[in-house]
């Protein structure tokens, strides 16, 4: 049934009795010409696009727990395309165009929440390098605008501008940078992938490729044997796992992310703001709660829980930064395990098996990509060529050299 | 009085790094110059006129009460064959601090057990109190009541003698300037 | 007013009344009470609203579950939202408030969502508000963002103070109820190292609840013993009001101390919270368990109460929550309650048994009290707006009755609270018998006791925990002396077996606070949202401030039979710290506003701030930014006077925040080799070399000078923001990449203050203040040269470097010698009007002459783009070298330094513009590069400023754009050498 | 998580920094083979279990250490200094 106002009323006063299942629980079929491994938002969305952009509906999204149980559902929600390198700017821009027409092409409110991303700057030298990204965005007709102090201070009255250590001197400001409600995009691609004919199979654990000499012809699951012509992996934070199923090694490392939500209070962060004088980003929700989170905890992990060094570090930012939440209260921490690569930024290509398709080291930036991502993969996997604005994604970027490094940390993961 | 704080004054601090294969050699000399044992743990021994704390595999910081700058250039004669000696004796302030109330306080700076049973008087630590690295050790109680010093670098001084003093506020700090 | 206060023997302080407010009226309480007791006790009901449909709301629990009574305590910059009424300590002049309520309490305007809940269901708005797309940020989002949240935070900075602590020991016990007051003492007997925690002001747990006899005493009062005797064992720590929030590895708990919120505002030198982080060998996980409410229609309902709060309040806090009680239950404990009713004169209108058969027992004492007892029956729906006056009940027989009663006192059994049991990863397993989960597979180093094992009775808990503090402290080398067993008053083992309820007329809850329904769950699972985790999501059930404590396994079990699946196949929704909400404030402790980071002074700190310097952060020092003269309002004055200084006079600047790090040994020379890109090992004696360092992937990470003392003794000079990075990457080389060289490193940046002495006159300034110390004459001490020295008596170094492009050198003195070294430069110079120079002048010079720095090194440029590439030596190997070879960092077209100057010399220019061929169109496929650092040249008189540009070796004296869209800024610069000032460099060597 | 410095003893992770995959191995001396450079700077291991990785002891004695932590459930198997396990 479409959602709309009209048929959630009509169902109101029928009990909403008539809702059906938001997508077909499947059950896996011996082939398909695409399988898709990872039911998270990226999956789902490729699965998505590849049934709507590219014609192809004969497509199993496998997902081992519950749609959505990876990154897709552990992350703060924060939609933005400032970006500094030209590799990187056109694609998170495509992401930030296709968020702003989601919830029209997916049938499905996924709360895609415009309210402003800014960027706060504490010294001369940071706010050069704000410009400098600024302007790239700029000359790729994206939204920017570099803010004085005063003009911070007219949009958050209640951050540090007296006492602090490290003063606010002004921000990078995009205002159609924003949130959106996690769950809800994972639910509705999938809603929208399924209704198109896309098989989405939880539970359903990938152990194994099916390989014909250098080839992969399938894959081998919890749940049987499943052939296919394409095989995609959007595994992100298991990706050195699946990967090495296929005896590949990859330039990623898992490193565990936490994130946390305060109680619910009423509004009065208007937008997301970030710290730049420590690592903390915050925002809040269309409930109350305050999402914010900080530095990924520094080292490998599969763990998704984290420890208190970076909790205190993350509150002590939030501290340093807005005084006023002191006595706010956190509610609930998380840990999130991130595909960290070596220079910062993702990899959507072809494997060196043919057959084989990797999307992957989101690092702790997949959730804005989601749609880029599952339309650049799906391009990928439809087309067999590379979409033009992620060409710069390519996995053998660390051996030739053109690596795309925002932070100019280096080939060391827990540093970007 | 909960605790007293003193600033030393004069020390004079070398650090001494073995060289290669020359551990055994420096332990040797240490012994027949200072009548010191050169400690191979995070513990603090006393010689002739001297101190001397194990900070590190193969590495110390000696010490000497109004050594001045003169104490480190002191040693090269001495040591230099078997190990790089550099002058620290401006590098660090050194607080002595004491009193019944010092461990409920130094339980605020650093995340260490500093319990009677589980740091020893000659214990040696180096940790991180807040956000500021610190080295410290245990010296023979006074009237009952615990005394430590602890070393910080000179640019921190400032900044952790403030956390010092707030976090004993409780307790009263005494700060005594010799 | 104390309308529902009791005669009785609990922990209040009849002589200590206490007043407070709430919703600005003022009632009275006890020293002991807590704001919900006082509250019952003075008949108020109803204390809250709930998220979504504003229902009115009353209290439920007596403990940190809480889940409706929240309220936002205290006002202006300390007010808190959110507030458990049943666990805030009342103390004299307490305010509270109630929340989520427009214009009042009693009348909430927000209720009208309560005739939206037909619409309003689970998920309701992922299918709406999407029509037309503009309408969600500026119409939809707004409204409900009007509605969001509960309390409101006060908007302003924090007053209290807040701090950390550390804390070791043996045996952690967590709970100071019986099994953890047993543990504690049977491990603190033993002379190890206890540390027992309760959230509560009170020890004993539900010893204070129940009325529970312990060796002929009351249960209450052999806590009272226990605590006290723990009190007097020295190795015992016991630390009330503290709530272990969190289990980290390592064996870390994370809790939180709240020494100052039972009193209007902490007293001097005390903060508000601790937080202490506590690591134990071993830990005894004491606590306890909570009651499960039951779902049938109207039961959020004020007066609603589950039925363990009720004896809470009756027995501890001598409240009754209302004259006539009716009970429903589903297992023996509810029983209890009534009894304890019965016991205090309460009327009791029924208990209500879900349940066909109960044991004859509790129908004998029924009996025995005169309670009514209704068996198989069930609470369909309770009666009355702002508080139930009546319950509809269908019996055994399916006969609908109406029963007046003023207070429902509910129970659906216990659950272990085993959440601090999962931090780790466990996860719980599911007990058949008793109907819930129980902590799975542990850690070695914790067990878990009492009820929050499913041991639910007294005897029990008493026995394992002393059986565990026992083991706990025998594992850790602590023998416990044997202790006889406890006699404890005869009591049933309750079954407590989950019943989830059927019928119910009126909206059933689940999760009290977030308005999660029978009916939520049902759609949930018609859409496909069946396991825990999308149930949760979707309906956000156990999302609210309880997370779920006693929402989750009720929602759980309705799911389950919904989809015909067992409770034990769902699984539960995993506990993330913290246990209960904590503040922001007390994770960051002490460090926020200018105590956020440590403030690092160099020794010439408090000269310049004599002079009047202004300072800038760079990293955590304070640097001397300029130095202003009376009468210099701007700062472009004061830089340009320093900058002209410099040139034509002598000027001095305090450069000790370089890092300085001291490398020795016989292998010292082959070592730097490896490091530098450029060769060292061919550096004489007493000269000094510019040194570039890269990172193994080829991008320059450092750079700096190297100067050699001695054949096996070299300096090492860094930037200031890489000297820690530097001496790590040191370290590893020697330790990791290359153990077999003889090399040792130490930082020496702490032992010398250093100042640059730049400028014409800087040899006449040092032959003043030198004296005879050292011969800087050109001959002796030419550009590049370095002599260690003895000046007044101690130990000394010269460096004849410069950064600003002058004849220069650099002093390096003890660091306790620093402001007596920099008054008697500026002493030595006086009549050769020495000025000091800031940072920003420090700036402006190095621009002039092309010198890279931070904005230039920032991770992603090459030697070649630094226009450096020359320096790297092919006559060795060393960090970086193969990897810059890639084709990536050799491309033709990366952008390399340049300078810039504007077509009209006073435009201003910025950092962080792009460069843009004259002609092109601003996009990013015509971006040239960009313009790193700027500054105004007063030698030049004109803006200068460095960047990158693409193909900009070739590209001398072009035109090209620095465009600056973000400032409004376009502008035509000619593109220049990177050296704007002295390129053959013969002041250097003046 | 607290590791157990072979020198300082056991200490809390604040006091430590992470480099990661201590397989690390540069290439000899004069290498000009890319493919071992980028293999060792680039392709570093990621197992779920047992992981050898360096840490350095920024805070403490400024050893480098090679620790085993299982990346599951950060317990930490062992601990050693760097420097001794290259020497032998």
């Amino acid at each position: 049934m479409r959602y709309s106002i009209f048929n959630l009323l009509r169902q109101a006063l029928a009990g909403h009795s008539g809702w059906g299942p938001a997508w077909r629980d499947a059950e896996p079929k011996r082939s398909y010409d695409v399988i898709i491994v990872g039911g998270g938002g990226h999956g789902l969305a490729t699965a998505h696009y590849l049934a709507k952009v590219y014609g192809i509906h004969n497509v199993a999204v496998l997902e081992k727990s519950w749609l959505g149980s990876g990154n897709a559902g552990r992350n703060t929600t924060i939609i933005r395309s400032n970006y500094l390198l030209p590799g990187n700017n056109p694609f998170y821009e495509l992401s930030m165009k296709l968020w702003e027409g989601l919830e029209q092409d997916l049938n499905y409110n996924t709360m895609v929440s415009q309210r402003g991303v800014l960027n706060l700057f504490h010294s001369d030298a940071q706010r050069d390098a704000y410009a400098r990204r600024g302007n790239a965005m700029r000359m790729h007709g994206v939204d920017a605008e570099l803010l004085d102090q005063a003009a911070v201070r007219r949009m958050l009255p209640f951050l540090d501008f007296e006492g602090a250590r490290f003063p606010i001197q002004g921000g990078l400001l995009q205002r159609r940078g924003g949130t959106a409600r996690h769950d809800a995009v994972v639910w509705g691609y999938a809603r929208a992938a399924s209704d198109r004919g896309v098989d989405i199979i939880q539970n359903c654990e990938v152990n194994g490729f099916l390989r014909d000499g250098a080839r992969i012809t399938g894959v081998r699951t919890t749940r049987g044997d499943i052939q296919a012509a394409k095989v995609g992996i959007a595994v992100a934070g298991n990706t050195s796992r699946v990967a090495s199923l296929a005896s590949l090694r990859l330039p990623i490392e898992s490193h565990v992310l936490q994130a946390f939500v305060s109680e619910a209070i009423k509004p009065f962060i208007s937008c997301v703001v970030t710290f730049g004088a420590g690592h903390f980003y915050i925002s809040q929700s269309d409930k109350g709660g305050l999402v914010f989170g900080g530095d990924i905890d520094g080292y490998n992990s599969y763990a998704q829980r984290g420890n208190l060094p970076m909790v205190e570090d993350v509150c002590q930012s939030g501290m340093a930064l807005m005084p006023a939440l002191g006595r706010v209260r956190v509610l609930r921490s998380w840990g999130g395990i991130m595909d960290m690569t070596m220079d910062g930024s993702p990899i959507i290509d072809r494997a060196p098996l043919e057959g084989l398709y990797i999307n992957a080291g989101w690092c702790y930036g997949g959730f804005k990509a989601t749609p880029a991502s599952g339309y650049c993969f799906a391009h990928l996997l439809a087309r067999g060529e590379r979409h033009e604005t992620a060409r710069a994604y390519r996995l053998d970027r660390f051996a030739t050299g053109h690596l795309l490094d925002e932070k100019g940390q280096g080939p060391q993961p827990n540093l970007h | 009085m909960g605790v007293i704080a003193q600033v030393r004054q004069g020390l004079g601090i070398a650090k001494i790094l073995a060289r290669k294969n020359e551990a055994a050699a420096l332990a040797q000399h240490v012994q027949s110059h200072f009548n010191c044992a050169l400690p191979t743990s995070p513990r603090r021994t006393c010689g002739n006129d001297i101190a001397v704390m194990g900070i590190g595999p193969g590495s110390w910081l000696a010490m000497c009460e109004n050594g001045g700058n003169d104490f480190a250039s002191s040693l090269k004669p001495v040591l230099g064959s078997f190990a790089a000696i550099s002058d620290q004796s401006d590098a660090y302030g050194v607080f002595r601090l004491m009193g019944p109330n010092l461990r409920a306080v130094l339980s605020k700076l650093v995340p260490i057990d500093i319990h009677d049973r589980a740091f020893k008087v000659g214990d040696v630590a180096e940790t991180i109190a807040g956000h500021v690295g610190i080295l410290f050790w245990r010296l023979e109680d006074i009237a009952g009541s615990p005394v430590f010093d602890i070393a910080v670098a000179r640019s921190f001084s400032v900044s952790l003698r403030h956390t010092l003093i707030q976090s004993a506020a409780e307790f009263e700090l005494a700060w005594e300037e010799s | 007013m104390s309308t529902n206060r009791i005669a009785g023997g609990g922990a209040i302080d009849r002589n200590r009344p206490i007043s407070f407010t709430f919703d600005g009226k003022v009632f009275a309480g006890f020293k002991g009470d807590t704001l919900a007791s006082a509250l019952l006790a003075a008949g108020v009901r109803l204390v809250g609203r709930s998220f979504k449909y504003h229902r009115p709301r009353g209290i439920l629990t007596a403990g940190s579950e809480e889940p409706n009574a929240l309220v936002e305590l205290r006002s202006g910059a300390r007010r808190e939202a959110n507030s458990r009424a049943t666990v805030t300590e009342l103390f004299e002049g307490l305010e509270a408030c109630s929340q989520n309520r427009w214009p009042s309490l009693t009348f909430d305007l927000g209720a009208v969502s309560s005739l939206l809940a037909p619409v309003f269901v689970a998920g309701f708005y992922y299918k709406t508000f999407m029509w037309p797309a503009a309408f969600w940020e500026k119409i939809y989002e707004p409204a409900i963002r009007r509605a969001a949240g509960l309390g409101r935070a006060s908007l302003q900075a924090d007053p209290d103070t807040y701090e950390k602590a550390h804390a070791f020991c043996d045996v952690l016990v967590i709970g100071a109820g019986p099994a953890g007051l047993a543990a504690a003492l049977s491990a603190g007997r033993s002379g190890a190292r206890v540390i027992l925690c309760d959230e509560d002001f009170l020890s004993g747990g539900r010893l204070n609840a129940d009325a529970r006899e312990i060796d002929g005493d009351g249960g209450a009062v052999w806590a009272q013993r226990t605590h006290a005797e723990l009190a007097s064992l020295p190795q015992v720590r016991l630390m009330m009001r503290t709530t272990v929030f969190g289990v980290y590895d390592g064996n870390t708990y994370a809790a939180l101390e709240r020494v100052s919120d039972h009193v209007p505002i902490p007293a001097p030198h005390q903060p508000r919270q601790r937080f202490w982080k506590i690591i134990a060998k071993r830990t005894v996980l004491a606590s306890g368990a909570i009651e499960r409410p039951l779902v049938f229609g109207g039961n959020d309902r004020p007066g609603v109460m589950m039925a363990g709060a009720v004896r809470t309040y009756l027995n501890r806090f001598n409240v009754t929550p209302g004259r006539r009680i009716a009970l429903f239950t589903s297992c023996d404990d509810g029983w209890k309650t009534g009894a304890a009713l019965a016991h205090a004169q309460v009327d009791v209108a029924a208990i209500i048994d879900a349940r066909n058969d109960v044991h004859p027992d509790l129908l004998a004492e029924a009996k025995h009290a005169h309670t009514p007892v209704m068996l198989g029956a069930q609470v369909l729906d309770t009666q009355s707006a702002r508080g139930v006056s009546a319950l509809l009940v269908r019996d055994a027989r399916g006969r609908k009755l109406r029963i007046a009663a003023d207070t429902l006192a509910m129970s659906g059994g216990w659950n272990p609270n085993t959440a601090l049991s999962t931090h780790l990863g466990s996860r719980p397993r599911w007990s058949e018998a008793i109907g819930a989960f129980v902590p799975g597979d542990l850690p070695p180093f914790m067990s878990v006791v009492g009820a929050a094992a499913g041991e639910f009775s007294l005897a029990g808990a008493l026995n394992t925990g002393a059986a565990a503090g026992r083991e706990a402290a025998r594992s850790v080398g602590f023998e416990a002396p044997a202790s006889r067993e406890w006699q404890v008053d005869e009591e049933q083992s309750g079954a407590n077996s989950l019943w989830i309820g059927s019928a119910s007329r009126g909206k059933a809850f689940v999760d009290f606070q977030h308005d999660v329904t029978r009916e939520d769950l049902a759609l949930a699972a018609r859409e496909g949202f069946k396991s825990a985790e999308h149930l949760k999501r979707y309906t956000t059930l156990g999302m609210a401030t309880d997370q779920g404590k006693t929402s989750a396994l009720n929602g759980h079990a309705i799911i389950a039979a919904l989809t015909q699946r067992e409770t034990a196949d769902l699984g539960t929704i995993a506990s993330r710290p913290p246990y209960t909400p904590v503040a922001i404030a007390a994770l960051a402790g002490a460090h926020r506003g200018r105590d956020f980071k440590p403030v690092r002074l160099t020794a010439g700190y408090a000269w310049a701030q004599a002079r009047g310097a202004k300072f800038v952060e760079a990293g955590e020092w304070l640097r001397a930014q300029w130095f202003p003269l009376v009468g210099e309002t701007d700062w472009l004055t004061s830089v340009v006077r320093e900058v002209t200084a410099v040139r034509t006079t002598v000027g001095v600047c305090d450069v000790s925040t370089l890092g300085k790090i001291d490398v020795q040994g016989n292998d010292a020379a082959a070592f730097l080799d490896r490091i530098y890109a450029n060769l060292i090992s061919t550096l004489a004696v007493g000269r000094v070399r510019y040194g570039l360092m890269l990172r193994e992937d080829g991008m320059v990470m450092d750079d700096g000078t190297v100067a050699r003392l001695d054949n096996d003794h070299y300096i090492v000079s860094t930037t200031t923001a890489n000297a820690a990075k530097v001496m790590q990457h040191l370290e590893h080389a020697r330790q990791v990449l290359w153990p077999a060289l003889d090399v040792q490193v130490a930082s020496i940046s702490e032992q010398w203050a250093q100042y640059a002495i730049a400028g014409p006159r800087s040899r006449l300034l040092l032959e003043r203040l030198l004296g005879n110390a050292l011969d800087v004459s050109n001959v002796a001490f030419p550009y590049l040269a370095c002599a260690e020295f003895s000046w007044q008596g101690r130990p000394a170094r010269l460096f004849r470097i410069s950064f600003s492009g002058e004849l220069a050198y650099e002093l390096a003195v003890p660091a306790r010698q620093g402001e007596a070294a920099v008054q008697a430069i500026m002493a030595a110079g006086e009549t050769l009007d020495v000025v000091p120079y800031g940072t920003e002048a420090l700036g402006v010079m190095r621009i002039e002459k092309g010198h890279v720095a931070g904005n230039e090194l920032n991770g992603t440029t090459t030697a070649a783009d630094l226009g450096l590439g020359k320096l790297l030596s092919k006559k060795k190997d060393f960090i970086g070298r193969v990897l810059a070879s890639r084709p990536g960092l050799n491309a033709p077209d990366r952008p390399v330094l340049v300078g810039v100057t504007p077509v009209n010399r006073m435009t201003r220019l910025h950092a962080g513009a792009h460069f843009l061929s004259i002609a092109a169109q601003p996009a990013l496929e015509n971006d040239e590069g960009f313009l790193s650092s700027v500054a105004f040249s007063p030698t030049l008189h004109t803006w200068i400023g460095l960047g990158f540009l693409s193909r900009g070796a070739a590209r001398g004296a072009e035109r090209i754009r620095c465009h600056d869209p973000v400032r409004s800024a376009d502008v035509e610069v000619r593109v220049t050498s990177p050296c704007f000032y002295d390129p053959d460099g013969g002041r250097l060597k003046s | 998580m607290r590791i157990p410095c072979p020198f300082c003893g056991e200490r809390d992770l604040s006091e430590f920094s992470y480099l990661g995959d201590a397989g690390y191995r540069r290439p000899e001396l004069g290498s000009e083979n890319i493919e071992e450079f980028y293999e060792t700077v680039y392709l570093r291991d990621n197992p779920a279990g047992p992981h050898e990785e360096l840490w350095y002891h920024a805070f403490g004695c400024r050893s480098w250490l090679i620790v085993t932590r299982d990346t599951r459930t950060h317990e930490i198997l062992a601990a050693r200094l760097s420097k001794q396990a290259a020497l032998g």
